[in-house]
């Protein structure tokens, strides 16, 4: 990504950990998303043989994915805010919808270890030991929803819990051998609370669907997961009458969003890079575009609100990490919104510098455009986790 | 709870024909377009058992092919007021943009022919209005990988800078001329159309003015097609290269064999404007579709127990959708049917009964066209249409043109974002149009010029 | 170059109507608003030797404000073509934005009082129409400090909270109605007017929908005026307080004395399109003016030693302004226009001749409110206009008068900031309108009220 | 200003600052603004009596005029950029008309301390010791300005330069002792170069004009200088011959940039604190407008872009303290252009919030809004800075 002069400064060891993510974030992890996004089905993208495994195995061996497990269970333990965000950026910049896979498949581990009962506990060491990668998480938390009719319900029975209902577009639903749901608690006496529940998805009774068509982040597809009575024993399912299941919840939601934030931040720098090469290279009237008063206005708008982007969330980082994430969740939504309304707006205008060849599959542009569209509704839609968020002012 | 139609007198046979291009949208092209949308190959688009032929043949057999041809050939032109274009167009954007595209360039070159001087070329027009199997496809070739924009500026003074030279040339070699070069994969119907509007260079040193016009078949030696397009909205569209090597052209074939007459001048701005008030209706008409899409959506979606329609935020976007809507509707409508309405009249009416009259048309271009190279008083007359103190009443409408297409492509677009984050997650769902309607808008800001170019070349007019 | 009157027909009467209202607009109001505009204190604005007066006096010499009147009362409605008075209130808003408001709001009592059942009354009308010394100024006293969105809301089924309820309330006694509360200071022509259209409280348990409306000589004892208001734009136009305390209104001059009658219905659309169709033509008009100053600017101003409008970015910029201007120019146009095409024709301009006419429709609309109050079928009858499955014309077209008022006033205002942003420092030398020209537009994006309060009152029309 | 809670953190001396300087901004200069701003004539503003003066003496008394200037020659020394920013924000937040001219009352005698010759030393001591408020600077800088005969003529003559020509627009034109000015400087042989002078304005032929109409930042209008040969010694000007110019001037321009960015992000912020108090206030529909949906959005929207504009010059003052301000010309150009669309847009929002009474002077809204639109245009077009500037690209 170009111009990086500004960003907020880290420290040496967060340089260094930068450095070597980009080098899988530019030759591993750009050129497989390219790859999987020309798969004929969407389904194409599990297969045994695709790319997107060595993505996994790649990211795994940078430990990445064990970032915010602390040391006690193996983990990588905190890291400093701005290099996280720096972090998603590259993600992003590399490919959105894998960027929000690798990192959705540790956040049951994360909450696990969050959570820290002795079997959560058990799950996060596990998860830090595996090698193989043989452990994919999946989530959907929305600690937002009010209405627990529209979670899974988590009926009690015997000494565990029957879970059944489903869940649309769940990232790594194809792969997933773990996930952390939202879940309706109902208990003998027919009373209602709310739940959280991190699970193992090896029963035969889930089952999981990938759309036949997908159109914005087709190098990762979202599924469909169902639950017909599925048991999970007891310790796998935590009560909001036992635990702060709501301060738990709305940090994991403000650090994903947070991380959303910077994906579609650095989404935007990667199509604003892309359209300032082509534009100091295509000829048109005789002189390269970047010669017009007209396009470098453009680029200088793409560029002006890319970098917008880029600093909401890299302040949300710099400020979080002196003062801590409780007081943020506005400013966390509305960079989010920023960013995600940021890509999909640069994605579109670099599509206009190219002309005729933005339009086409054999540039990186108008996959950059269709995936950045689901960064406006995904995991809540922007306007109304903003109309919701204003009520704390 | 409706629609009005602002400054339009919708008597009977509109009303006929846009009942008949809607059911046509409704029944054939937009589930054609959704299905052919998901298409991940762009061959199968193309492929002998795919949809995209009955989409061809619903249009012909309805007889809606023929509303841009004259009644001397078949056509019905003349016999529908001269809104009848946009309403057709705007129908068939709202059912498919990509496939209006595809339908309404195909009859092109067969228009075009109209004005040959040759009978035999003027025939295709009949040829073409008694097709209704699909099998005479037209296509508009001027589009080159390094030469977009370039075209578009044709019609401003900075035209004639030989850098803006096409790359696909024709030269003269006795009665026959020699092409070579490409057309880019831009090309709409280009690896199916079976004729095309050719843009040729006859002189470079004259720039894009320095262009001709061939009426060219495409089945001649040495005329080969790129792979189909593979691109990011109107997927059901078909495009691609077209490419010339050595190819020997007829001169009968040739409408416009003297460079240098059109370029900054009224037709250029006629040309431009035509072109792109069509697109404007089609993409007005891709806009409304995306209202009507919010609308049903909003109005039976519920969210946390609550009607989206009831919600005051839903509300008042959803009114300012209708606005924007209505606001570029109107304006391609009513751009589109001026220019039509200057040729239309009880003079014109009658007169495209006759085949006689496009003999004389014919004639009457070939005559001036060699009449405006040998004689110096000629150019200096039709320079005189050039006169930027008192414009052509066509350079005085072709910025309409193009003001409808700005704003139509962009409501298009810029309302089809709005639905998406209105949708939420189901704009992504095979189950809506929605997000193919975003990638389609997407796709038409560029389609048949850059909006930012034509703004370029056409603000002289202003 | 020019621009087009795209959709319009403009004949002998309507060409001679606009030369004499851009006359008027070029050599009285502009020059006369921009000096308003200057003075730090409006009290200034309505001083005795004020060029406000000036302005008013030039506008009923030229005759200009009989158009809102039928030839039975001296007026000229009728006589032309019902696009008439959309293409005044453009030229109006072209030269000055406020005093645009202020002369058009100006004749509205003296419309209305063609309704009453009184002749005194709507002798008005012939009165107003004689003066042409701008003795007679009326104003549309709806607006409250406390209910602004909530008037507007009247014409949804929201209307009918009981919050909403005017805070201005007229009890009956004896043959007299007792009128308490005030008015805000946002009414046109506020504190200079003599009559007042005049909306009242009657029946507070039925929201706003318990409004009934009164034409009301503002010299009765008891009324009084604010300061008039120092604000943002639009300083030309008076506005004002006027409050009223104990004040006798005898019974004759309630217009509509039974509450219930208009609201969620109709009628209530018709009014509020009308009243927002006249604004966008208006706008439409600041827009254009907008539009030919840059236009102007950019081709005589030279920046680094090029001229402005041989910068590509200029040039996309101008078009794209172009572009917008005249899509919300149409759209005002015809939005106006259709409202009064549709009562319009050749019956209606023999009728409007004879005073008779007005004496039916005053006693019939008196009668009919009688009845209404009366008789539960007739209640019903009217509900029947309210049937959503099958909307009546009038509220079909309400949307696009609304539609009309935003497009054109956001596209003023927009427009206006692209100017400051071109014209840079000087767009703040007083040698030029555009500064002046942006905050006039942002008030119209409040005026006859904000915005979104309309999109939201309006969208169930949709 | 509300929503601090993710700033870049300060220091505690830095803290301490600006709590003194809030005093100032809130208690002083933002009634003084609106009181200036209702003055019936412009030239008012500058009259003995008038509350102007007031607002000069007290910022004076906080010795942030000092800034930049080092501490040998009396002066504060740096001050670190966010600290900066945060300050600039808390002016623009009272009062965007005098914040730019307290700020540019300075400019000169930092540039004379920049310079340090013998001569501007003194000039920069002697501002320092003006405990009286004595001296006022003002200036016209322009560096992307190529064009030598759109400056001041600067004409050798004797030993000293006899300077002609005129400046409009100039920020304390009416009060200024002092002006730093591009010149061009024509020598005995005609060559001509550009220079910097640096000049007391008390000569009889420099006349200054107030236009009779302001409204933009009528709190503190800017005038037009003109000078007919006026003489000035030898040392008050430096060419670019002598000293590296472009450097000098580019570097002020870039302090000066961030500034405005700072100050109309401050305005911005500003008008959403009216709009959220009035919001929560104004019952429309029986309830307060807060509660709507739609207005919630508006809200959220406005707040959204205000702490964007804030995080873009946040960013850029944290980056500079570390990287240095050499590289940052076209962040600067952008952070400005976004915090001046966002001050225009935020204020033109509040008054769509407060409806009709957005429109009236009772209210601050509609001279926020007014004060805006300067900004997209003062010191350089935005659009033309930003052309220029991505040739740097």
């Amino acid at each position: 990504m170009s111009f990086r002069n500004i960003d907020i400064p880290v420290d040496e060891t967060s340089r260094a950990i930068l450095k070597e993510l980009e080098k899988f974030t530019t030759g591993v992890m750009r050129p497989a998303g390219i790859e999987l996004d020309a798969c004929s089905a969407p389904a194409d993208v599990f297969a045994d043989t695709s790319p997107m495994w060595g993505v996994f195995a790649a990211f795994r061996a940078l430990d990445l994915h064990l970032v915010d497990i602390s040391e006690d269970l193996g983990g990588f333990g905190q890291m400093d805010g701005v290099t996280g965000v720096l972090a998603a950026e590259r993600l992003g910049y590399a490919d959105a919808g894998l960027a929000i896979g690798l990192t959705a498949a540790s956040a049951p581990f994360r909450l696990a270890a969050q959570l820290n009962t002795p079997a959560m506990g058990d799950l996060a060491r596990q998860f830090c030991e595996d090698r193989q990668g043989a452990m994919i998480g999946c989530r959907a938390i929305f600690p937002w929803q009010k209405n627990l009719d529209n979670m899974l319900l988590a009926h009690e029975d015997g000494d565990g819990y029957l879970i059944s209902g489903q869940l649309p577009g769940v990232v790594n639903a194809a792969i997933a051998t773990h996930g952390a749901f939202d879940v309706s608690l109902a208990s003998r006496d027919q009373s209602k609370s709310r739940g959280l529940a991190v699970i193992p998805l090896d029963d035969p009774n889930i089952s999981r669907e990938i759309p036949e068509t997908v159109s914005s982040q087709r190098s990762f597809p979202r599924g469909t997961l169902r639950f017909a009575d599925v048991r999970v024993p007891r310790e796998c399912v935590v009560s909001e009458k036992d635990v702060p299941l709501n301060d738990i919840n709305i940090s994991f939601v403000i650090g994903l969003n947070r991380f959303l934030a910077a994906v579609y931040a650095g989404l935007a720098g990667a199509a604003l890079d892309e359209a300032l090469a082509y534009a100091k290279k295509r000829v048109q009237g005789g002189v390269p575009i970047f010669e017009h008063r007209n396009i470098r206005l453009q680029l200088f708008n793409m560029f002006k609100m890319a970098e917008a982007a880029r600093a909401a969330v890299q302040r949300l980082a710099a400020g979080h990490d002196q003062q801590g994430m409780s007081q943020t969740w506005l400013h966390t939504v509305a960079a989010r919104s920023l960013a995600a309304e940021t890509a999909s707006h640069v994605t579109s205008e670099a599509i206009q510098i190219f002309g005729g060849y933005g339009l086409a599959r054999e540039f990186p542009l108008e996959k950059f455009f269709r995936d950045a569209r689901l960064g406006l509704v995904e995991d809540g839609i922007s306007e109304d986790l903003a109309i919701d968020a204003m009520l704390q002012v | 709870m409706g629609y009005l139609d602002l400054g339009v007198k919708m008597g009977r046979k509109l009303t006929a024909l846009q009942e008949t291009a809607r059911e046509f949208g409704r029944e054939v092209a937009r589930p054609a377009g959704i299905a052919l949308d998901r298409l991940n190959d762009p061959a199968d688009v193309i492929e002998e058992k795919s949809v995209l032929w009955d989409v061809f043949r619903g249009f012909r057999e309805r007889g809606l092919h023929r509303l841009m041809l004259p009644a001397a050939f078949g056509g019905t032109m003349g016999k529908l007021p001269s809104m009848a274009t946009a309403l057709l167009a705007e129908q068939l954007g709202y059912a498919d943009g990509g496939l209006a595209i595809s339908l309404m360039v195909s009859g092109m070159p067969f228009s075009f022919a109209m004005m040959s001087s040759h009978a035999e070329i003027r025939n295709w027009a009949r040829d073409y209005a008694e097709d209704t199997r699909g099998e005479m496809i037209g296509c508009w070739a001027i589009t080159e990988p390094d030469h977009g924009t370039d075209w578009i500026m044709g019609v401003s003074k900075a035209g004639s800078d030989p850098r803006l030279a096409p790359g696909l040339t024709a030269v003269k070699k006795g009665s026959e001329y020699i092409v070579n070069g490409w057309k880019a994969a831009w090309v709409s119907n280009g690896t199916i159309a079976t004729h095309a509007v050719l843009h040729v260079g006859l002189d470079d040193s004259l720039g894009v003015h320095g262009s001709g016009i061939a009426l060219c078949p495409l089945d001649l030696p040495g005329i080969s097609r790129g792979k189909p397009l593979n691109k990011v909205g109107q997927r059901a569209l078909n495009q691609g290269e077209i490419i010339f090597d050595e190819v020997k052209l007829p001169e009968k074939y040739m409408l416009i064999h003297i460079p240098g007459v059109f370029g900054a001048n009224p037709f250029g701005h006629a040309f431009l404007g035509a072109a792109n008030s069509t697109m404007g209706a089609t993409f007005a008409g891709l806009a409304w579709a995306v209202l009507d899409e919010s609308l049903d959506f909003v109005r039976t979606t519920s969210r946390e127990g609550v009607l989206l329609a009831d919600r005051e935020d839903i509300k008042i976007r959803m009114f300012r959708m209708f606005a924007r809507v209505e606001a570029s509707r109107l304006l391609a409508r009513q751009a589109a049917d001026h220019f039509l309405a200057m040729s239309a009249g009880p003079v014109s009416s009658v007169m495209n009964r006759f085949k006689a009259t496009y003999w004389t048309v014919g004639k009457s271009l070939h005559a001036y066209l060699n009449a405006y190279e040998k004689y110096a008083f000629v150019r200096n007359l039709a320079e005189r249409f050039d006169n930027p103190e008192k414009p052509h009443k066509l350079t005085e409408w072709g910025k309409y043109g193009v003001a409808s297409k700005i704003t139509a492509t962009e409501t298009a677009y810029d309302v089809a974002g709005e639905a998406v984050r209105i949708f939420g997650d189901e704009a992504f769902s095979p189950q809506r149009p929605i997000e193919k309607m975003l990638r389609d808008a997407r796709a038409s800001m560029i389609e048949d010029g850059v909006n930012d170019g034509l703004a370029l070349a056409t603000y002289e007019s202003i």
